[in-house]
């Protein structure tokens, strides 16, 4: 937002402020991406060591796990990882729409994935009888996937955030009980349709039939479809222009540093997948 | 003399002679007050030691010490030289033309990193062998080997002999591995290898003369391996901290020359002694133990009388000593033991108790110690535990089944005792022999 | 490493931007084409250790091609992937350590 | 490269006209509201010293405790479990709450000076560290003011080892403080830590090349490292041990197979890292204050540089060495072993340059390099006793005894006390302008060094002798008494020397006699500024031309002058010196941190019936019951926090100096 940094095109891959060039920002999220391998290491190797020595008597993964949904799972996420560089480039070179558009498919695909896990362990302890306390399998595997699940729930509120940031207008008397309001019809919108995926997800895995189960789950959701559409109309609104935004190609950084945070824990998954589902039915 | 100015100023002022005498006088002092405070050899020393694998252990870490000092005097002597020798030693020092600014040199570096990587070398090789050498018995004479798995509990500890079985009930039709409490007999002159296990938390099982220690970890099969040159009496202790009681979770350990240990073995797998009433006309002192004393809830447990010779202390105690046994009195405590519910944790072969979760005592009589090691086995002491467990070792598990007041304030009601039920319990555990 | 990204200032944004959307467009692709032989080789009866080192090879591809790309550690300067490898080295060798440390046979918990 | 830099300064110049008043930019620069909003890195050094010395009294209260009991067989000071509790929090404060504080102390106020930055990369991200810490230490000690049956301080010992934390055998909340405490310290530390590392990889003065990056900053750089890849595995080893505690999982629950080794193993991932996170630091002052009074550079200055890297690096690949009787197994037991005796090397090294250094100095014999000297000599001690505990079948007899007591006592009083301790007395004419006094700093370090050997020495004696650790009581038959009765004694001496050292520094902070800059004919840029030092640090960001930046700049005073004209007038055309705004949200979110963990870790998902009445206060906790309703008033206030310091942006403003570098108060100052 210098005089200097707005004229100029910004070059992305280099920041002469710093003593090496590379961003504060960048830098401190990469480091922290390190640190947080170890976090990720030591829950991994958690689960490992009690799936290599597993006590007598505990649940089989096979009978527990199902590949489909955590594939469709992983796909989501991949997808999701792709929307997120998407992004970055979109405001790299400034382009405001792009970037919006991109990070909402972003917190979507993030929120799919969300209400796939959830369902996934409503499923597994209800119907598969594995809870976080009855078995070391429900104890490792709980923890760990939903530690993941912590870090994706995160990055959807910062997404939110920087979705709601990419709005911020240069002076306005009111910007900050708008700003607040915007953000609480996106959390509102976010938190009807992960509802309502769930429901969807649910309604598809009970009823064999597809149109059967579209009409129980539109009945079940009514409620939460409108206040989503509701909210979604209010996000609408608060979107609509009002005048100069103070969010910029200078912002980039942000979002970049953002969207490693979600790659990693996108790469995160896919050691997860690999390692503790995949593995199990060999 | 000037001093030099590492001390404070007005300190460089007194004469070295003054300083001397007051160095000297505190050296006598320490001397004079008995204060061996560097000779080692304790009942738990690891440098006093007798037997094979802590004799080992003691090597390595005599070579680990050699060089060390070396090191140490050659690397000292050099600092000290570099500290006296360019020190700024007046005020026109300070202000002089600064040093040459030199920044180092290469080949000094490579030379002393060689140095300590050799001096390593002649460390980790004994390491090396020790470490195979003392993890298990040596296959030479595995076959002699000796086995016993010692448990630990919250606080103390089980010592198990499968390969001797013992009596359960009198006639001798029921048989299980012989089992006794805090104070293990093992024999002379060959391995012992002993399996570590825990119910609990974790526990360490040390016996410092014998064999460095070994973690008792739930859910893990640990091992080490023993042995004892000449019969001794031994102190052990829990090494890992386990609690309220760590402190006094200890054990002893007794070795015996074959013949005697065997009988040993044959005397303890006999079910609990049983003390014939009297007959008509054989007269036997009616113990009373009206002497009993009271005790401070931290006073010493034992006494310095019995530290002469342990060991024989300990054959005393296998010995019934008929004429001090009051069998009426005995009699009473057995019922006692079984109406004060004592028989719910505890083990009396033969006299119908079989709990589990406390010390075996079908024995008791024979051990010197209770309470895992705390305080001598003698009247005064044993009704000093039996009265109330809880003052004499914080937090023990059999302290809860007496009466007390918990933590909000609720009296819960346990076994309670009176003088003379206390008096007639320790006539018959100590007639357990 | 710092080659391309002299050559990306250098060179006007636009026919840059374009190949960048094609290459995460083509690399999600086959990030996803991976994921699916994953899932599907896990069924053919190969040798387990094969299959375990296709997976492990599999997966170590689409890490490293989300880290190189996605993360741009590809374009951008060295030493953002020097940090991370330090922690991912440090993080993969305690997790070899530990699994190693618990496959000896001392450390098998007591049979039940 | 300078003009780049003051580009950046300026980069948030435009801040918004009209801003809302929540979001007013906090201006006090004196009072309370200047401390909870203060984004200085020096002020913020500052309050870890304070917090950090604070606590060492304290950890050293404990310690006198426990040498008071220990003074006698079957002494009656404390009940065991008095007694327990004592050390346990005696070893997690001192570590926790004394050393590694001191440290970051350190490395706030003197490393940005050093590589001649105006702050550290992330102000307020440092400011949310430092109350983050001060909520763990309250999380930690809030037990010794709860109901000791229910509640109480913990008392597991500092590595609590599983499954004697479990609810089964503690289930009084004393461990869930442990717990959530130690959670929010490696939270903080983390923070902390990632902000040193961009700090000084990122903001270093032109010229500073990583060569020439003073050895301190260098430490300060590697024992980030080390905290940022260590502390995620005790963090992960706490979350499963709280899961454990709070929802029944299984991971150290015999009953489900889980192993309790397993606590063992990921604590000492974190743990023996941890012992360098707190020596490393030490041996940057050391390598600091060592050339500085023998008036000559480090000797052999890239060696020291990378074996401080060595032994980071080595640090990682050694944990096993604290579970030598855990039965390993041969192969394991060898490798830890042979891997633990490899560190000696690295470490030598350092010894031999510092004896390197010293050799053909000037050596000026002041309070600060009698503490350095001091340090080499003690920590040589600690470093062979340490060398022997390598030894495996060695320390089968040494492990848990008082000879480990002695080692690591050695390692950290006479290494990193020792080493804290010179620091204050070096760095303090910097910090507050004011020397200490020679004869009473000589004095307390001659009071210090002769309590700490009579302390300690004995030890280990002791523990070749057979004394356990960590118990409460001992016979009088095992040859224990006069080395332990020794022990106390020195005990004291050592309380007598640290209550002059600090009773001696709390008269010069009032009193000390005034001195100029530069008071030690320095070598490196904090020298280079007034004391104290003003807020903006340099009027002129330094050019670096070599090693000892400040020494070569005495040494080549007529271009340094000129250079810096240069650059002053362009720092002033591009508008002169950046600073950054106060912020009140750190403070909000870590306020919100402690509420959310006091939370977690106090009450059972029921809630307590003794305590429940005035916690139930809390907003909240009518509705959810108060662990619930804690938690979430917490997580609130700790998310309005967040979002009200990510909206009101990293902004600045900027400062106009005078000739003699006071702020120009024109309509210039505030953009
Ligand atoms: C500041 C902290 C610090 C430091 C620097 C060290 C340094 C070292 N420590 Fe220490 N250690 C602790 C703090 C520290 N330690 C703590 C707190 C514990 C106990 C935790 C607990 O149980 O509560 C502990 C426990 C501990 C154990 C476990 C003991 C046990 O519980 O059974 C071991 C075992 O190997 C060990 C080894 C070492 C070694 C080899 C070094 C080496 O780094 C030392 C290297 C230094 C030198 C060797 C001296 C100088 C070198 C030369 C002059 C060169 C030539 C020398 C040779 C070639 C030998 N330490
Ligand atoms: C940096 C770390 C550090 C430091 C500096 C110290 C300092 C001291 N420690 Fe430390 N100690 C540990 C770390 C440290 N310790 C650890 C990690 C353990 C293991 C814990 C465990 O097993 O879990 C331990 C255990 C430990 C034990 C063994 C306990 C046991 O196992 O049973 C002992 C016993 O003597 C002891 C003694 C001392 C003494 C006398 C000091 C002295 O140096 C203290 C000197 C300081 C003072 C004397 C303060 C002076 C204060 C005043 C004069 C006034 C007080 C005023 C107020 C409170 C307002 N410590
Ligand atoms: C709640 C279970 C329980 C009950 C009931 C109980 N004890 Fe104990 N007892 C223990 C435990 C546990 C120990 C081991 C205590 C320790 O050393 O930490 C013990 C130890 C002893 C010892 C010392 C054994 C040794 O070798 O050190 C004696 C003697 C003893 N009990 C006698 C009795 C008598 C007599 C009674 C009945 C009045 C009784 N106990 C009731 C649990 C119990
Ligand atoms: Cu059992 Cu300590
Ligand atoms: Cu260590």
């Amino acid at each position: 937002m210098s005089s200097h940094a707005a004229t100029a095109t910004i070059d992305h891959h280099h920041d002469p402020s710093t003593t090496t060039g590379i961003p504060n920002k960048k830098l401190l999220m990469w480091a922290f991406l390190a640190s947080d391998c170890m976090f990720f290491g030591a829950l991994i190797s958690t689960h490992l060591i009690y799936r290599l020595h597993p006590p007598a008597g505990g649940l089989d993964p096979k009978q527990v796990f199902s590949p489909e949904l955590t594939s469709f799972s992983t796909f989501i996420l991949l997808m999701s990882s792709l929307m997120m560089a998407l992004a970055v480039t979109a405001i790299q070179k400034g382009n405001l729409k792009s970037l919006r558009w991109s990070l909402l498919t972003t917190i979507f695909f993030g929120l799919i994935f969300l209400g796939c896990q959830v369902y996934e362990f409503q499923h597994f302890v209800h119907d598969k009888k594995m809870t976080l306390s009855n078995s070391l399998l429900g104890s490792t595997f709980y923890t760990l996937t939903g530690t993941h699940g912590c870090h994706v729930a995160i990055g959807v509120l910062w997404l939110v955030l920087m979705y709601v940031r990419s709005f911020k207008v240069a002076s306005s008397s009111s910007w900050l009980s708008h700003q607040l309001l915007h953000a609480i019809t996106l959390i509102v919108v976010l938190l009807a349709s992960l509802k309502v995926t769930l429901g969807l997800v649910h309604a598809i895995q009970v009823e064999p039939s597809l149109g059967v189960a579209f009409g129980h789950f539109l009945k079940a959701e009514f409620l939460f479809i409108a206040i989503g559409l509701l909210a979604t109309g209010a996000l609408v609104w608060f979107a609509r222009p009002r005048g100069p935004v103070q969010f910029s190609e200078a912002n980039a950084i942000d979002v970049e540093s953002m969207g490693l945070y979600w790659h990693f824990v996108d790469i995160v998954w896919i050691v997860i997948f690999t390692v503790v589902y995949l593995l199990e039915f060999l | 003399m000037r001093f030099p100015n590492f001390l404070p100023s007005p300190l460089r002022r007194v004469s070295l002679p003054r300083w001397g005498r007051a160095f000297a006088a505190l050296g006598a002092l320490a001397l004079l007050s008995g204060c061996e405070w560097w000779s080692m050899n304790g009942h738990q020393s690891t440098i006093a030691v007798e037997g094979p694998v802590a004799r080992n252990q003691l090597e390595v870490f005599y070579v680990t010490v050699w060089v060390s000092v070396v090191i140490f005097v050659i690397v000292g002597a050099v600092l000290a030289y570099a500290m006296v020798k360019f020190r700024a030693k007046t005020d026109a020092d300070e202000h002089a033309q600064p040093p040459e600014q030199s920044h180092g040199n290469p080949l000094v570096e490579l030379g002393l990193i060689g140095a300590s990587i050799l001096s390593l070398v002649v460390i980790a090789v004994p390491t090396l062998k020790s470490i195979w050498y003392t993890y298990d018995v040596p296959a030479d004479q595995k076959a002699n080997a000796f086995e016993v798995t010692a448990t630990g509990y919250q606080w103390w500890f089980k010592f198990e002999y499968p390969s001797e079985l013992a009596s359960v009930t009198p006639d001798g039709a029921t048989k299980a591995p012989l089992v006794t409490g805090n104070e293990l007999v093992i024999p002379v002159g060959r391995p012992v290898r002993i399996n570590v296990r825990t119910v609990d938390v974790i526990h360490s099982f040390w016996v410092p003369k014998l064999a460095g220690k070994v973690d008792m970890i739930p859910n893990r099969a640990n091992h080490l391996w023993l042995q004892a040159d000449k019969p001794g009496y031994y102190w052990g202790q829990c090494a890992e901290y386990c609690g309220d009681s760590h402190a006094v979770m200890r054990f002893r350990v007794i070795a015996l020359e074959k013949k005697e240990f065997e009988a040993w073995v044959a005397d303890q797998s006999q079910t609990a002694r049983n003390v014939a009433p009297l007959t008509a006309g054989t007269e036997r002192p009616k113990v009373q133990f009206a002497s009993l004393r009271e005790f401070k809830k931290n006073e010493v447990g034992i006494t310095q009388k019995f530290d002469v010779n342990p060991l024989e202390a300990w054959r005393a105690h296998q010995m019934p000593d008929a004429r001090n046994e009051n069998p009426e009195l005995i009699a009473r405590g057995k019922e006692l033991f079984t109406q004060k519910t004592c028989l719910a944790c505890h083990q009396v072969r033969g006299h119908g108790a079989a709990g589990i979760s406390a010390p075996d005592l079908t024995h008791f009589g024979s051990r010197t110690t209770l309470a895992a090691g705390l305080i001598e086995n003698n009247p005064e002491q044993l009704r000093r535990w039996i009265r109330d467990p809880g003052s004499v070792k914080p937090g023990n598990k059999m302290a809860l089944a007496y009466e007390r007041i918990d933590h909000t304030g609720k009296k819960i009601d346990g076994i309670k005792l009176t003088d003379e039920e206390q008096v007639a319990l320790v006539a018959y555990l100590l007639s357990l022999k | 490493m710092s080659a391309p990204s002299a050559a990306v200032s250098a060179h006007g944004h636009d026919d840059h931007d374009v190949s960048k959307f094609q290459i995460y467009v083509q690399i999600a692709m086959l990030l996803a084409v991976i994921t699916g032989v994953e899932i599907a080789i896990v069924y053919v009866p190969f040798a387990k250790w094969l299959i375990i080192t296709i997976l492990f090879v599999l997966s170590a591809v689409k890490f490293l091609f989300v880290i190189f790309y996605f993360m741009h550690l590809r374009w951008d300067k060295p030493f953002c992937t020097i940090l991370f490898f330090i922690g991912l080295v440090i993080a993969g060798g305690t997790m070899w350590g530990l699994l190693a440390l618990f496959s000896a046979e001392n450390s098998l918990p007591l049979p039940t | 490269m300078d003009l780049a830099k003051s580009a950046h300064l300026t980069t948030e110049d435009h801040a918004p006209a009209a801003q809302p008043s929540l979001l007013a930019h906090p201006s006090a620069k004196t009072g309370l509201m200047s401390w909870l909003t203060t984004v200085d890195h020096k002020r913020i050094g500052f309050l870890y010293g304070v917090f950090a010395l604070f606590f060492f009294l304290v950890g050293g209260f404990e310690a006198l405790l426990i040498r008071a009991q220990l003074m006698y067989p079957n002494g009656t000071v404390l009940t065991a479990q008095q007694y327990n509790t004592m050390f346990t929090m005696h070893g997690t404060t001192m570590i926790f709450l004394a050393v590694m504080p001191l440290s970051s102390a350190f490395f706030n106020f003197i490393m940005p000076l050093q590589i001649g930055a105006r702050d550290v990369a992330f102000p307020r991200l440092n400011a949310f560290s430092l109350w983050t810490f001060v909520a763990g230490a309250i999380i930690i000690n809030i037990g010794w003011f709860l109901p000791a049956a229910t509640h109480g301080a913990p008392d597991g010992g500092w590595y609590g080892y599983a499954p004697l934390t479990s609810k089964t055998y503690i289930p009084k909340h004393s461990i869930d403080y442990w717990i959530m405490g130690l959670q929010l310290l490696g939270v903080a530390s983390i923070a902390a830590s990632l902000n040193f590392i961009v700090t000084i990889i990122n903001m270093r003065a032109p010229g500073m090349t990583m060569m020439r990056l003073p050895v301190f900053t260098w430490m300060t750089l590697i024992t980030s490292f080390l905290i940022v890849l260590s502390f995620p595995a005790i963090t992960i080893a706490l979350v499963e041990l709280m899961m454990d505690r709070n929802f029944g999982t299984g991971f150290f629950e015999v009953s489900l197979g889980g192993m309790p080794i397993l606590w063992q193993h990921l604590f000492w991932v974190f743990g023996h890292p941890e012992v360098y996170i707190l020596i490393l630091p030490a041996m940057g002052i050391i390598s600091e204050i060592l050339p500085t009074f023998s008036r000559k550079p480090l000797f052999g200055y890239p060696i020291v540089v990378f074996s401080g890297a060595a032994i980071g690096f080595l640090g990682f690949t050694v944990w096993s060495h604290h579970m030598f009787t855990t039965g390993m197994g041969t192969v394991a037991t060898a490798a830890f072993s042979l891997a633990t005796m490899c560190i000696a090397v690295p470490t030598g090294v350092k010894i031999f340059n510092w004896i390197g250094t010293l050799w053909g100095g000037h050596i000026m014999m002041r309070t600060p390099m009698m503490f350095a000297l001091g340090f080499v000599w003690m920590f040589m001690i600690g470093g062979f006793s340490g060398v022997m505990h390598s030894a495996a079948p060695a320390d089968s007899q040494q492990n848990d005894s008082y000879f480990v007591i002695a080692h690591f006592h050695y390692v950290l009083i006479g290494g990193s006390i020792f080493a804290l301790l010179a620091g204050i007395h070096y760095w303090f004419p910097l910090m507050f302008g004011r020397k200490v006094s020679e004869f009473w700093g000589k004095l307390s370090f001659w009071v210090i060094f002769v309590g700490f050997n009579v302390t300690f020495f004995p030890m280990h004696f002791l523990g070749l002798n057979g004394m356990p650790r960590r118990t409460y009581t001992y016979d009088p038959n095992l040859g224990w008494n006069s080395a332990n009765f020794i022990a106390s004694i020195g005990a004291f001496v050592l309380g007598i020397g640290i209550f002059i050292y600090f009773a001696v520094m709390a008269y010069t902070y009032f009193k000390g006699e005034k001195v100029g800059k530069d008071v030690w004919d320095g070598r490196t840029l904090e020298w280079s500024l007034p004391n104290p030092p003003p807020e903006y640090n340099f009027r002129v960001i330094p050019t670096v031309h070599a090693r000892d930046a400040w020494w070569y700049e005495k040494h080549h005073r007529e271009e340094i002058a000129k250079e810096q004209a240069e650059h002053a007038k362009a720092e002033e055309a591009h508008g002169g010196i950046h600073m950054p705004f106060g912020s009140i949200w750190p403070f909000v979110t870590s306020v919100g941190v402690l509420i959310g963990a006091v939370g977690i870790s106090a009450f059972n998902q029921l809630g307590d019936p003794g305590t429940e009445g005035y916690w139930r206060l809390a907003i909240g906790s009518f509705v959810l019951g108060p662990k619930l309703g804690l938690s979430v008033f917490g997580a609130l206030v700790m998310f309005v926090g967040v979002y009200f310091w990510s909206l009101e942006g990293n902004e600045g403003y900027h400062l106009h100096l005078d000739k003699d570098g006071n702020p120009v108060k024109d309509g210039h100052g505030k953009h």
